[in-house]
C-alpha cells in the first residue's frame, strides 16, 4: 500500500523531470533534470527489489554522467568565449 | 522492552523527516541562494542523521552500516555546500535585498 | 505503532521531496536548482533507508552508502562548471 | 602548511573503515582488507587520512575530541531548531550578510573540520577560506567587526580543534 | 515544422504499440523455468548468495566478457577521437582556482571512495553490487581527484597496465575453468566454501574483482583522455 | 489496486517516448544526447519492471531469505542481470557520443546539426 503510493509519487516526479530535461530552455538545467531522472530511477529500482541495478544507477548517475556532460559543455562555452 | 525501542525509533524517524520538511520549506521560502543553501544543508544533514538513528533503533543489527552512512553524510554534505556557495559567490549570484554586508566582495574588489 | 510512525515518515519525506522538486522546477538560477538537487539526493538516502526497513533487508543499505559517499561529486562538478573551473 | 605523510595512520584508518563496512572480523575479511588498504595507501601518497594529523599521542586531544563532538551535536540540533523557527515565521526574519573572521588553525584537516562545523552550526555557512581568513555567510548578522564575529562564530570550535590538531 | 509532425506521428505509432503491450501484460505470479532453475541451483552449484552476480559472472559469463570488451573499445575510441583534436601549448586562461577546502576534502575522501569501490566488488557474490558498480565507484574516486586538480596528469601507463593485466587474468581464469572444471569461466576451479563467507563461491569474487579493476581502469582512461584534451 | 510493475512499466514507456521525441526534434547535439539518456533510463525501467513480482524480494540470499525458501520468495533475477550491464554500457556509449560531439564542435565550431551541411544533398 505505502509502496504503491511511493511508486506513483516517484513515477510522477520522474515524468516531470524527464519533460523538463527534454523541453527545458537551458542546457545545463536539462542535464541536471536528467540527473534527477537517474536519481528517481534508482529509488524506483530499489522499490522493485533490484538493489544491484539501483546501486549501478547510483554509482553512475551520481557523479560520472553529470561530470561528462558538464565537462563537454564547459569546453564548448570556452570555445564560444574565445 | 523492545517495544519501547521501536517507538523511540519510529519517533526519531518522524522527527528526522520533519526536519527534512523544514529544509524543503526553507528551500522554497528563503529569499536568496545562500539562505537556501543554509536551509538545505543543515536541515537535510540533521534530518538524515535522525532518520538513520531511528532505523538503528528499529534494527540494532544494522548499526555499523548506518553509522558509516552518517559519517559519510557528515563529511560530504558541508563540503558540497561550501563549494557551491563559493562558486555562486564567484559568479555573482543575486543576493537578497535584505543583505547587510558582503566582506568577501569588498576584499576581492580591492 | 512503529509501523504507523514509519508510514508517517514516508509521507513526510515525500512532502520534503515535493518541496525540493518545486524549487528545482521554479529555479530561478541554475545554482538554485543544484541546491534543490542536492537536497533531493539526501532525501533519497532517507527513502532508501526507510525502504530497507519496510522490506526488512539490510543489504539495501549498500545503495544508500553509495549515494552518501558519491552524491556530492555531482554537485561539485556543477559548481566547478558554474565558476569556470574546467 | 605541513605536508607530513602518515602512511601508518592512513592504513589503519582504511582498515577500520573496511571492518565497519563488512561488519565482521573473520580472517578472510581481514586479509582482503589489509591488501586493499595497503594498495590504496601506496597508490595515493598525497592523501590525508580521515584521522590524520590528529594528535592521538596526547591524552588532552582525546578529551577535546569528546568535548568537540558533544558541542558539535548540540550546535547542530540548535541550528536546525533555529532554521525551523525562521522558516515557520510568516515574516521570515533574516538579515543576511557575509562577514570575515580569523582562524588560528594551521593543519589542513583542522581547517576542513572547522569549516564543515561552521557550515553546520546555527545560521552560518562557510563561503571561502583564504589564508587565515574565513568568509562566513550569516543568516542574521549580529556584528561585522572581525574580532566580535570571530568570538561569536569560530571560537567555540577552535577551542577544541586547536588542542586536537594544532 | 514538418520534422516535428513526422516525429510526432512516429511516436504516436510507437505509443500505440507500447499501449498494446501494456494492456496485454499480466505480471507473473510464479517464477518461470529459467528463473526457477537459477533460484534453486545457484546456492548448491556455485555457492554464491547473490543470484544476479551468479548469472552475470558464471551462467552468462561469456556475455559479460563481451560487455567488458565493448567498454574497452569505447574507451579506446574516446581516447583516439579526443587525441586527434588535442590542442598543445595553450594554457587555459581564466580557470577558477580550486579552493583549499575542496583540495583537502578530496585528499581525505578519495581513499574512502576507492575503499568503498573495493568493498563493492570484492563482496559482489554476497551483497548487491559487483565489478561494474565497484569499477564505476573507483572511477568516481579518480573523478574527485580530477575535480580537485583539473590540470592533473594521470599516468596512462598505470591505467592501461591495470586494464590489460586484469583482462589477461580474467581470460586466464576462464580458460582454467575450461581445463579444470566444467567449461569456460566455470567458477568451480576454487573450493566453493560456505555460503555467505567472503572466501566462497569459487572463483566468482576473483573474477568480479578483476572485472571491477578493468571497468574502473576503462572509465578512468576515458576521464583522463577527456581531461587531457588540452596539454600544457 | 494497480500493480507496482504496471505503473513502473507505463512510466518507462512514457520516458522512452519523451526521450525519443527530444532526440528527434532537437537540433543541438548535446540536447539529443541528454534526451538519449532519458530514453535509456526508460528502457531500463521497463526491463526491471518485467521481472518484478508482488510480495517478493530481491534475489540475494542472506539470513532474511535462506536458500531453501528462495524459489518462493525471490523475483526473477535475469532482467536485473541484463539491466546491470546495460546501464554501464549506457555510460560508455554516452561518453563516446560526447567525445564525438566535442570533436564535431572543434571541427565545425557549432553543435547545431542543421549547420552540418556535408550530409545534405
Amino acid at each position: 500500500m505505502i509502496l504503491t503510493a511511493m511508486t506513483l509519487f516517484l513515477c510522477a516526479a520522474m515524468i516531470g523531470a524527464a519533460l523538463f530535461a527534454v523541453l527545458g530552455r537551458s542546457l545545463p538545467i536539462a542535464i541536471l533534470a536528467a540527473g534527477l531522472v537517474s536519481l528517481v530511477a534508482s529509488i524506483l529500482f530499489l522499490v522493485m527489489a533490484a538493489p544491484d541495478v539501483a546501486m549501478t544507477e547510483a554509482a553512475i548517475g551520481s557523479g560520472l554522467t553529470t561530470f561528462l556532460f558538464f565537462f563537454v559543455l564547459g569546453r564548448v562555452r570556452r570555445g564560444e568565449n574565445d | 522492552m523492545a517495544g519501547l525501542l521501536d517507538i523511540v525509533g519510529g519517533l526519531l524517524m518522524v522527527g528526522g523527516t520533519a526536519f527534512l520538511v523544514f529544509g524543503g520549506l526553507g528551500l522554497v521560502r528563503m529569499p536568496d541562494l545562500f539562505n537556501r543553501i543554509h536551509a538545505g544543508t543543515k536541515a537535510t544533514t540533521l534530518g538524515t542523521l535522525l532518520t538513520l538513528a531511528g532505523a538503528a533503533c528499529l534494527r540494532p543489527d544494522w548499526g555499523w552500516k548506518l553509522l558509516l552512512i552518517a559519517v559519510f553524510i557528515l563529511s560530504t554534505n558541508p563540503l558540497s555546500a561550501q563549494v557551491l556557495a563559493r562558486a555562486a559567490h564567484r559568479i555573482g549570484a543575486a543576493m537578497s535585498v535584505k543583505t547587510r554586508v558582503d566582506r568577501l566582495e569588498e576584499d576581492q574588489g580591492a | 505503532m512503529a509501523e504507523a510512525l514509519v508510514s508517517l515518515a514516508v509521507l513526510l519525506a515525500g512532502l520534503a521531496f515535493l518541496l525540493a522538486l518545486w524549487r528545482f522546477l521554479a529555479g530561478p538560477t541554475a545554482a538554485d536548482r543544484v541546491v534543490a538537487f542536492d537536497v533531493m539526493t539526501v532525501i533519497g538516502i532517507s527513502f532508501i533507508v526507510i525502504l530497507a526497513l519496510l522490506e526488512g533487508r539490510g543489504i539495501y543499505l549498500d545503495a544508500a552508502l553509495v549515494y552518501a559517499l558519491l552524491s556530492f561529486l555531482g554537485v561539485i562538478a556543477v559548481a566547478r562548471y558554474l565558476e569556470r573551473g574546467y | 602548511m605541513t605536508q607530513a605523510r602518515h602512511p601508518g595512520v592512513q592504513f589503519a584508518t582504511l582498515l577500520l573503515f573496511w571492518i565497519l563496512l563488512n561488519g565482521s572480523l573473520a580472517p578472510d575479511v581481514l586479509i582482503v582488507g589489509v591488501i586493499a588498504a595497503a594498495a590504496i595507501t601506496l597508490l595515493l601518497p598525497g592523501a590525508i587520512p580521515f584521522f590524520g594529523q590528529f594528535r592521538g599521542n596526547r591524552p588532552e586531544a582525546w578529551v577535546a575530541a569528546i568535548g568537540y563532538f558533544t558541542y558539535f551535536f548540540k550546535e547542530l540540533v540548535k541550528s536546525n531548531l533555529r532554521i525551523a523557527a525562521v522558516v515557520l515565521a510568516p515574516s521570515l526574519p533574516v538579515s543576511p550578510g557575509i562577514v570575515k573572521v580569523r582562524t588560528k588553525l594551521k593543519t589542513p584537516m583542522g581547517r576542513l573540520l572547522l569549516a564543515n562545523s561552521i557550515t553546520l552550526t546555527p545560521g552560518t555557512l562557510t563561503v571561502d577560506l583564504d589564508g587565515d581568513w574565513l568568509y562566513i555567510h550569516w543568516v542574521r548578522v549580529e556584528s561585522v567587526d572581525i574580532d566580535k564575529a570571530t568570538a561569536e562564530i569560530v571560537a567555540g570550535f577552535e577551542r577544541y580543534l586547536e588542542v586536537m590538531y594544532g | 515544422m514538418i520534422k516535428r509532425v513526422i516525429a510526432l506521428t512516429l511516436l504516436a505509432g510507437l505509443g500505440l504499440l507500447f499501449l498494446g503491450l501494456l494492456l496485454d501484460y499480466r505480471p507473473d505470479t510464479d517464477l518461470n523455468l529459467s528463473a526457477r532453475y537459477y533460484a534453486e541451483r545457484t546456492a548448491p552449484d556455485l555457492g554464491a548468495a547473490n543470484i544476479v552476480t551468479a548469472i552475470v559472472v558464471t551462467y552468462r559469463g561469456l556475455d559479460t566478457l563481451g560487455e567488458v570488451t565493448v567498454l574497452f573499445l569505447s574507451a579506446t575510441i574516446v581516447g583516439l577521437v579526443l587525441a586527434l583534436g588535442r590542442r598543445r601549448g595553450q594554457a587555459p586562461a581564466g580557470l577558477a582556482p580550486v579552493g583549499e577546502l575542496l583540495t583537502t576534502g578530496s585528499r581525505m575522501l578519495t581513499p574512502l571512495i576507492l575503499l568503498l569501490g573495493a568493498y563493492v566488488f570484492v563482496n559482489g557474490h554476497l551483497t548487491p553490487g559487483g565489478g561494474f558498480q565497484g569499477g564505476a565507484i573507483l572511477a568516481s574516486g579518480i573523478l574527485l581527484l580530477l575535480l580537485a586538480d583539473p590540470l592533473r596528469h594521470f599516468s596512462h601507463g598505470l591505467i592501461s597496465a591495470v586494464e590489460s593485466l586484469a583482462g589477461v587474468f580474467y581470460v586466464a581464469i576462464g580458460l582454467a575453468g575450461l581445463v579444470w572444471a566444467g567449461g569456460f569461466l566455470d567458477n568451480r576451479i576454487l573450493p566453493l566454501g560456505d555460503l555467505g563467507a567472503l572466501f566462497s563461491a569459487g572463483a566468482i569474487p576473483v573474477i568480479y574483482s578483476l572485472i571491477g579493476l578493468k571497468v574502473g581502469a576503462e572509465f578512468a582512461s576515458m576521464l583522463a583522455s577527456l581531461a587531457e584534451t588540452e596539454e600544457l | 489496486m494497480v500493480d507496482i510493475s504496471l505503473i513502473a512499466m507505463a512510466t518507462g514507456f512514457v520516458l522512452i517516448l519523451i526521450g525519443l521525441y527530444g532526440a528527434l526534434t532537437n537540433g543541438n547535439l548535446l540536447r539529443m544526447i541528454v534526451a538519449f539518456t532519458v530514453a535509456d533510463a526508460g528502457v531500463n525501467l521497463v526491463l526491471v519492471s518485467v521481472g518484478y513480482m508482488r510480495g517478493r524480494t530481491a534475489p540475494i540470499l542472506d539470513s532474511a531469505v535462506p536458500a531453501a525458501e528462495a524459489v518462493a520468495r525471490i523475483i526473477d533475477p535475469v532482467p536485473q542481470a541484463l539491466v546491470l550491464t546495460a546501464i554501464v554500457i549506457g555510460l560508455g556509449v554516452t561518453a563516446l557520443m560526447l567525445a564525438y560531439a566535442y570533436r564535431l564542435y572543434e571541427a565545425k565550431g557549432t553543435l547545431d546539426i542543421a549547420k552540418f551541411s556535408e550530409l545534405k544533398w
